[in-house]
């Protein structure tokens, strides 16, 4: 493995990013898209020899590019980190982001901002590429946020509609939330091991890991905590963990192909993989993985109910990518970060699937995204309809499917713990089978079955381009297969030393031990409470949506007070509009007009003028014009003089 | 008693001056006013020849003359040649100014030249006597210049208060004389200094002296309490007087002081500085804030001015060569700027248009850039911004008190500073900032406004090297 | 005998009087001439009694001095007292105050 | 190749005296915008000498020159530079450069006054960078504001004359402090070489007193909280270029002076009175951020968050002294005052490139509310992208110059005490906040009205100076290196003298 090898995978993405921005107006639109496609292309390919040379040939890499910046004995690089973990990450980012890229042909096809689009969807890649591939905690942040400035120009795409631009602003700020907790984890770190640089760190975490510091007078912390927790927050930003996960769904304001790569896909499962990354410190604090466990499994859990009752066919799929998010945050709160990393992957594919399925329908909708007013689209619409209904039963765990290789493989992991918070997090992942299972077909049957609820104007819909319908078959073929990979990676040893578990926090070695092949794993997962309480939310959905839809309205009118707070996403976005946003405006003016304009400038400096002024008026009338006032004022003066210094 | 020439041509500067002044009042006699022209030009001629001859007689020998009633050392000659330097730009000014307002008549030159000769005389006196005498030659013209626009109602005002108070203040400095002459038993300046020296002296009877003694020299310079006559004569009196009695007067008052504090009373310093900072302090108050309110430049310069009498006093008080040295760079570099200010609102004025409300300079930068940045110059030098002159007055005068451990009152005068440079940058303000408000062209004539430009480049060149300078004034009092 | 404190007693008296004349009297300006003769001349008995006390013949010859030059300046002060007559057609000292502030 | 050559005397005067020449030359000559642009040129083509001819292996001062200048005072006329002062002469003579190309056509009135106030600053500027002798420094530090003065008083907006009296009132009330401690220090040391200051011993009570007086004064120009109100008002008023030159180069002045002046001549009374800076400088970065949020006028907006910005610049040289107490691994101290001066440096560009921006806008529109646009990237998107671009770099994204300093010391702020590097931190949101709503609410959205449906995309001459910048701030934001290798010798010594008691 070369640094040229390397650097073609993560140049070649940008260098379609600058001509298709730059030049896109020059060059056209097919040049446009086909310089991006090209590089994500090649980034790709290279990227699957990549895993191979990892795989197969057993190679790592890790080593500097550039310095980045020295101050004393600090050095700062940019510099690659190739091993099982990474690799496989380059493949799954390269490869969702090129479906994306040849889905955007077909999606974007008749926007203005075609080659804009093509732009920043390859400097995503590009981003996310550093982000996976740092072997540094400075050019893990330099990743991340590079991809937060994408994910804010993606979703403000459209730039004329009010919600995208509130959305991509809301994205961003709640992102930074996530990178203030961030930075000051990187800045822990670099405190108290000396480096930034991955290797060095972790051979460091042992020396750390008895050191406490004192935040509050009296109070002794771990240092490992406090920096595990920050960096997690970091994650609970980018991963949009419960109650930095207010963005996520309205970043769907974003075209639809974004929304896959970025919101489901790649970026959000940053965090995931940080942590993963970080799993040699995470290892070593017991606080920092219940906390992580408790967010993801709330996350997991309470993000899935919202996706109930939504009626925006991306807001469904929105929520359903942040309970997701739970289940492989709670995978990594037991230390099964495999599982996680796993779930991540499988996820991957078969939500990008559902989202650009979702587009699909959106395009033959004439941008109409509220399910109410869609159903019985199957008969025009096939390859979409079997390519949803292959990710919908990925992502509720169907047997067989990729999705419930990794889905069970957490909840089994979950059972095992014995952390603090993981009877919790098993109610929660074990309950969210269900709610998936329910959301996922209560919006499966009412796009795609009953009665057609839309207005054709006289067209009927019909499949896309080819552009749009071939990247579904493809991403289709993972979200079937993905999931056979279960043995290497979750209880084999693909991750190798990328992933460090202590032993007595390795609940997927117990399952190692009794796993012996897909098959049975499949057999023994039929048997299990969480594949029955997927088939009951199937079954529910069923019955709710098809047979009796007089239902689910009964049950609105009844349960008025729980849909309205579902309708209110538990007020999370009332609260922050209050009072963050709210309250940072009120705190801004008061400090302005009163401590500036009041205090400072008022009081303080044009107060001490406005006073030297009223002096300066007032001794004036001293020199009254009188003689004799000024011959007093002379005496006055003699007399002072003769009283205070004559000896 | 022997007649010593040698001794007689110590004071040649000051005979050449009497006997040209004599002149010039035979001419004015002979030929009244119709020979106001020629006795315009004698009296330039008389006023360099003299600065000639002071230049001239510089390497020549200094001490006592005239039975060590009279002195000629680097003090009073570089004093008397900064005199009669500043009243040749005086006379300049003043001469355009006169002839718009049937002031141009003999009597002035007549009445400039005894009175530059006063003040040549209050430089080079070592005796109380041949103070005094310089003194009151100075004052009485200068009160009579003020009164010479007789038909103006301030500027009668302004001489009445100006004879009234001085007269007092030569009283009261007359009264210190006598005491310090009952406690000394001499007038002689350097029998003074020897007496302190040698001789038990009751101190309380010497500081007494020393009070009545300071409040003359207080007066003549315009320190606060003995201010009050200032900022009515300054704008009562007519432009050329006001620049007059702004200018070289401040240089000889510094003489008198010099003479009568240091070279005299140098032993009394503990007691005289006390009352020096008080003086001071109160002056660069009392001056900068209430230059504040002023609408009227006059007034306002009048203000200014006895702000930097506080300033001036700084270098004195602090009782060392530093400190005196810096004094007297501040006075020169003072009446160089003085001279500038009012030489400005004279260059500003016109038949029946005094220009000394600041108001009259509104867009003076858009009617007449050059003399916009002339009047810039000026006003950001007496405010103490460098690289102008007038920085370096103050940083001098500043430098010598905290040398002495007076830091508390440096940071009155620094405060202070920041204060006066309100008031002139309002003067900036109205030039450069407000629209004119009327598009009238200068009227003065070439010579004078080639004469500001010098005056005011002058003040830029002495911020750019004031390092000459500054040795000069170093020499003088190593 | 008259001793040196006597005369400078008289002297000071002189002198307070005068000062206490300038400031206040408000009516008339000649009074304030008349003060300022009085300050003058309470110098010289300062003068002269330091000058008999002491032996030195300096300060009579200073007072001599003094006599002339109060000579000039009250000619200078009667004149500008005219002139301001014309002007203003009073000497009364509480109407000189049209410069102020 | 350079040691005998007066290259900084060139690069002082050439400006200076090109200034003059174009003033002389007055407004109706053609040539006062040609011979301004060559003038700027030239002298900052003769300052990339320095970059050139510069020894970074050593924290001696460079391009020395000396000479007498006022004898009786012991005052010379003494040049050198180190690694902190000569990225910032570089600074300084870009910024004119750009000051002066984006004068070119907007300044219709009194040009050749406006063209020659900007070279005249700038040769004053570089001279305060490159003086050793203090007073020659103090001297060029007060001259400095003559030409300020002017220029926001003569071209400013309607409510200039306020802001800009108050603006040289301000900083005139705390340089006279300056002057008195280098007057006393004089009067300790015995000669006006900084130099010498920085050897000479001092009690307690000296260096307290001292180290007071440089922080009122350096504070003021930095500007810190509570000494910052003149700053919104100054830049509000000011014109663009003067909006430019005072955030890019005078605001550095004061950190500058506080590396040069406060740290090795009072280092006991820094590290005694260390929380005080610290706290101003956090009051300073969270206060202004909020203050920043509320702000209704664009450059108001910007200048508050100048001031939040340069917060990060004290913060940064003045938990020097707890990382010490801490004795941290991670090189904390280093980080500290490099990412301190990388912060100088970095806010140069972006705020020149912000403020830019806004002229571009208030060229065309000559409103500077943001209520009065909205949706201006329909109109022109190219302007938007870099605006965008400025934006992002100001909230400090990485990749970007302004991500460095922020990030190098919020690192070392958390070796001092966590707290510090937290409430440092908040500027992660509140910077990204007001910056990025700002753009939300002039960038974004449909074309608000018929004005911005009118406006027309930046010209060349406005392409070239934004995008030099924003290539300038992308190149120090990718490869910080070059920057800092300059600086790490000077940094070592600084630490040096800082640790060491005068006492």
């Amino acid at each position: 493995m070369t640094q040229t090898l390397l650097l073609s995978i993560v140049l070649a993405p940008l260098f379609g990013s600058i001509i298709a921005g730059l030049f896109g107006k020059r060059i056209g639109r097919a040049w446009s898209h086909r310089a991006a496609i090209a590089g994500v292309a090649i980034a790709f390919a290279l990227s699957t020899w990549v895993l191979k040379l990892v795989v197969v040939d057993g190679q790592s890499y890790n080593a500097q590019v550039y310095q980045w910046l020295q101050a004393g004995s600090l050095s700062l690089e940019v510099g690659f980190l190739i091993d099982a973990l990474t690799a496989m990450m380059m493949v799954v980012v390269t490869f969702v982001s090129l479906m994306v890229h040849i889905y955007t042909i077909g999606y974007m096809h008749d926007d203005d901002g075609y080659s804009r689009f093509f732009s920043y969807i390859s400097l995503f890649t590009f981003s996310m590429l550093m982000l996976v591939m740092a072997n540094n905690f400075m050019q893990l942040f330099f990743g991340w946020e590079a991809v937060g400035l994408v994910s804010y120009l993606l979703i403000g795409f459209w730039y004329k509609k009010p919600t995208a631009i509130y959305a991509n602003l809301k994205a961003f700020l709640v992102n930074r939330v996530g990178d203030f907790g961030f930075i000051l984890g990187i800045a822990g770190v670099l405190m108290y091991s000396g480096s930034l640089d991955y290797q060095q760190v972790f051979d460091f975490a042992p020396a750390m890991s008895d050191k406490t510091m004192t935040l509050f007078a009296g109070h002794d912390w771990s240092v490992m905590s406090v920096i595990c927790i920050l960096l997690f927050i970091g994650a609970m930003g980018k991963s949009a963990q419960v109650p930095l996960h207010v963005w996520l769904p309205d970043s769907m304001e974003g075209p639809t192909p974004i929304s896959a790569l970025i919101h489901a896909a790649t970026m959000v499962t940053a965090g995931i993989f940080m942590v993963t990354r970080m799993s040699p410190l995470f290892e070593f604090s017991e606080t920092a993985l219940s906390f992580v466990l408790v967010i993801g499994a709330i996350t997991a859990l309470f993000m899935g109910f919202l996706g109930l009752i939504q009626n925006d066919i991306k807001r469904v799929i929105a929520y359903s990518t942040l309970s997701q998010l739970g289940y492989m945050t709670v995978a990594l709160g037991v230390s099964a970060y495999s599982a996680g990393v796993f779930h991540l992957m499988t996820h991957a594919f078969f939500k990008a699937l559902l989202f650009l399925g979702a587009g699909s329908v959106i395009i033959a909708m004439h941008h109409e995204q509220d399910i109410r007013k869609m159903g019985g689209l199957k008969k025009y619409m096939p390859i979409t309809y079997w390519t949803a209904l292959i990710g919908s039963l990925a992502l509720i765990g169907f047997p067989g499917l990729s999705g419930f290789f990794s889905k069970d493989s957490i909840i089994e992991a979950v059972h095992a713990s014995h952390i603090a918070g993981s009877g919790f997090a098993y109610f929660a992942v074990v309950t969210g089978v269900f709610v998936t299972a329910l959301y996922s077909f209560r919006l499966f049957f009412l796009v795609f079955h009953g009665k057609e609820r839309f207005d054709a104007h006289g067209h009927p819909p019909h499949e896309p381009a080819n552009v749009v319908t071939m990247p579904l078959i493809l991403l289709a073929i993972p979200s079937v297969v993905a999931g056979y990979f279960i043995g290497p990676m979750v209880f084999g040893d693909f991750f190798g030393n990328s992933i460090m578990v202590h032993a007595e926090h390795d609940v997927l070695a117990q399952h190692a031990e009794s796993f012996d092949g897909i098959f049975s794993f499949i057999i023994h997962g039929m048997m299990a409470l969480p594949f029955w309480l997927a088939m009951a939310g199937v079954g529910t959905a069923y019955y709710l949506y098809m047979k009796r839809p007089d239902i689910p309205a009964t049950l609105q009118l009844r349960f008025n007070w729980l849909y309205r707070i579902l309708e209110n996403k538990y007020g999370f976005d009332d609260f922050n509009q209050t009072v963050f946003a709210g309250g940072a405006r009120a705190v801004g003016q008061f400090l302005w007009k009163v401590g500036d304009i009041k205090i400072i400038d008022g009081a303080l400096v044009n107060g001490t003028a406005k006073t030297v002024g009223m002096i300066s008026s007032l001794v004036r009338q001293v020199q009254s014009g009188y003689l004799y006032h000024y011959a007093f004022a002379m005496i006055v003066g003699l007399w002072l003089l003769l009283t205070y210094f004559v000896a | 008693m022997m007649f010593e020439v040698s001794n007689m041509s110590f004071a040649l500067p000051e005979i050449f001056m009497l006997v040209m002044a004599c002149v010039i009042l035979l001419v004015l006699a002979i030929r009244g006013d119709k020979g106001i022209n020629s006795i315009y030009v004698l009296s330039q001629i008389s006023l360099i020849a003299t600065a000639l001859i002071i230049y001239q007689s510089i390497g020549s020998g200094s001490g006592l003359s005239f039975d060590g009633t009279y002195i000629k050392d680097t003090l009073s000659n570089v004093l008397k040649l900064a005199i009669c330097l500043i009243n040749v730009f005086v006379l300049l000014y003043a001469s355009s100014y006169l002839k718009a307002r049937s002031l141009f008549k003999g009597e002035f030159y007549v009445l400039a030249l005894f009175s530059t000769l006063g003040m040549m005389i209050m430089a080079s006196a070592y005796h109380f006597l041949t103070l005094y005498l310089g003194l009151e030659l100075m004052s009485l013209c200068l009160y009579a210049m003020v009164a010479m626009q007789r038909d103006s109602a301030v500027a009668t005002e302004a001489a009445m208060k100006y004879f009234i108070l001085g007269a007092l203040a030569s009283g009261m400095l007359l009264y210190g004389m006598s005491i310090i002459y009952g406690v000394t038993g001499s007038l002689a300046i350097a029998d003074i200094a020897q007496a302190l020296q040698t001789q038990e002296i009751d101190q309380t009877v010497l500081s007494f002296g020393l009070v009545f003694l300071l409040i003359g020299i207080g007066f003549k310079l315009g320190a606060v309490p003995f201010h009050m006559w200032l900022p009515d004569v300054y704008h009562g009196a007519p432009t050329a007087m006001t620049l007059f009695i702004a200018t070289a007067p401040k240089i000889a008052a510094f003489a008198m002081a010099i003479r009568l504090l240091v070279d005299g009373l140098g032993e009394g310093q503990a007691y005289w500085q006390d009352m020096a900072i008080m003086l001071s302090v109160l002056s660069m108050i009392i001056g900068n804030v209430v230059a504040i309110a002023q609408t009227n430049l006059k007034r306002m310069l009048a203000y200014s001015t006895i702000s930097h009498v506080g300033f001036i006093l700084l270098g004195v008080l602090s009782g060392t060569a530093q400190g005196y040295s810096a004094a007297m760079f501040y006075v020169l570099v003072y009446s160089l700027m003085s001279l500038g200010g009012f030489g400005m609102i004279i260059l500003m004025s016109r038949q029946g248009f005094e220009a000394d409300n600041i108001d009259d300079f509104k867009g003076l930068s858009q009617r007449s850039p050059w003399f916009a940045l002339m009047m810039l110059i000026l006003m950001f030098s007496m405010a103490g911004i460098p690289p102008l002159a007038g920085f370096y007055a103050k940083f001098a005068v500043i430098n010598s008190v905290v040398e002495v451990g007076l830091v508390p009152i440096a940071i009155v005068a620094v405060v202070m500073s920041v204060i006066g440079a309100f008031y002139y940058l309002r003067v900036i303000k109205v030039m450069y900032f407000d629209k004119p408000s009327d598009q009238n062209i200068l009227q003065a004539p070439k010579d004078m406004q080639i004469a500001i430009s010098v005056n005011a480049l002058l003040v830029l060149a002495l911020g750019v090297s004031p390092g000459a300078l500054m040795a000069i004034c170093a020499i003088t009092f190593s | 005998m008259i001793a040196l404190s006597d005369c400078l007693i008289v002297g000071a008296l002189l002198f307070s009087l005068s000062v206490v004349g300038i400031f206040i009297n408000r009516k008339n300006i000649i009074i304030l001439l008349m003060c300022i003769e009085l300050m003058l001349l309470a110098v010289n008995l300062n003068f002269i009694a330091f000058s008999h006390f002491s032996g030195d013949i300096a300060g009579q010859v200073f007072v001599f001095f003094i006599l002339t030059v109060a000579a000039a300046e009250a000619a200078i002060g009667l004149a500008i007292l005219v002139v301001l007559f014309r002007n203003l057609s009073t000497i009364n000292v509480s109407e000189l105050d049209s410069l102020k502030g | 190749m350079f040691s005998d050559f007066p290259l900084l005397s060139l690069i002082i005067w050439l400006p200076i005296f090109g200034g003059v020449a174009v003033l002389i030359n007055g407004d109706n000559n053609p040539w006062a915008r040609p011979l301004s642009l060559l003038v700027s040129a030239v002298t900052f083509v003769a300052s990339l000498g320095l970059y050139v001819g510069f020894d970074n292996t050593t924290y001696q001062m460079q391009f020395v020159e000396q000479a007498p200048w006022i004898a009786s005072f012991d005052i010379n006329y003494f040049l050198g530079i180190d690694g902190f002062s000569m990225p910032l002469i570089i600074l300084t003579s870009f910024s004119t450069l750009l000051v002066v190309v984006a004068g070119w056509e907007v300044i219709k009135d009194r040009v050749s006054h406006y063209m020659a106030a900007f070279l005249i600053m700038e040769g004053l500027m570089i001279a305060v960078f490159s003086a050793l002798d203090a007073i020659l420094f103090y001297v060029f530090f007060e001259a400095m504001l003559i030409p300020l003065f002017l220029v926001i008083g003569i071209w400013g907006g309607p409510n200039r004359v306020y802001a800009t009296i108050k603006f040289f009132l301000y900083t005139l009330f705390g340089s006279v402090f300056l002057l008195l401690a280098l007057l006393y220090l004089r009067h300790v040391s015995g000669s006006f070489s900084i130099l010498a200051f920085h050897d000479v011993s001092l009690s307690m009570a000296q260096q307290t007193l001292l180290f007071l007086a440089f922080l009122i004064s350096f504070a003021v120009k930095i500007p810190m909280w509570p000494v910052h109100t003149w700053l919104p008002d100054a830049h509000v008023e000011a014109p663009t270029g003067g909006s430019v030159i005072l955030a890019a180069i005078t605001l550095k002045i004061g950190g500058y002076g506080l590396l040069r002046f406060a740290l090795p001549i009072t280092p006991d009374a820094s590290m005694a009175l260390d929380w005080f800076v610290i706290t101003l400088s956090l009051i300073g970065i969270v206060y202004i951020g909020f203050v920043a949020l509320v702000q209704s006028d664009l450059k108001k907006l910007i200048a508050y968050s100048s001031i939040a910005h340069m917060g990060f610049v004290t913060l940064g040289l003045f938990i020097v002294f707890r990382i010490f107490a801490n004795s941290a691994t991670g090189s904390g101290a280093e980080l500290a005052i490099e990412g301190a001066m990388v912060q100088m440096i970095s806010h140069g560009f972006i705020a020149a490139a912000m403020f830019l921006s806004v002229g571009v806008l208030y060229d065309r529109m000559h409103t500077r509310e943001i209520s009065a646009y909205g949706g201006v990237i329909n109109t022109m998107p190219v302007f938007g992208g870099f605006a965008v671009f400025f934006a992002m770099a100001n909230a400090g994204l990485p990749g970007t110059s302004g991500f460095v300093g922020e990030f190098m010391v919020i690192l070392a702020a958390f070796q001092a005490d966590f707290w510090f590097a937290f409430l440092a931190a908040t500027t992660l949101i509140l910077g990204a906040a007001y910056t990025l709503w700002m753009i939300k609410r002039v960038m974004f959205g449909e074309v608000a009205n018929d004005q911005v449906a009118q406006l027309t995309d930046i010209n060349q001459r406005e392409f070239i100076i934004l995008a030099s910048l924003a290539v300038i701030v992308l190149a120090i934001g990718l490869w910080p290196a070059p920057l800092t290798d300059f600086m790490h010798s000077s940094v070592e010594h600084l630490l040096t003298q800082i640790s060491q008691s005068k006492l």
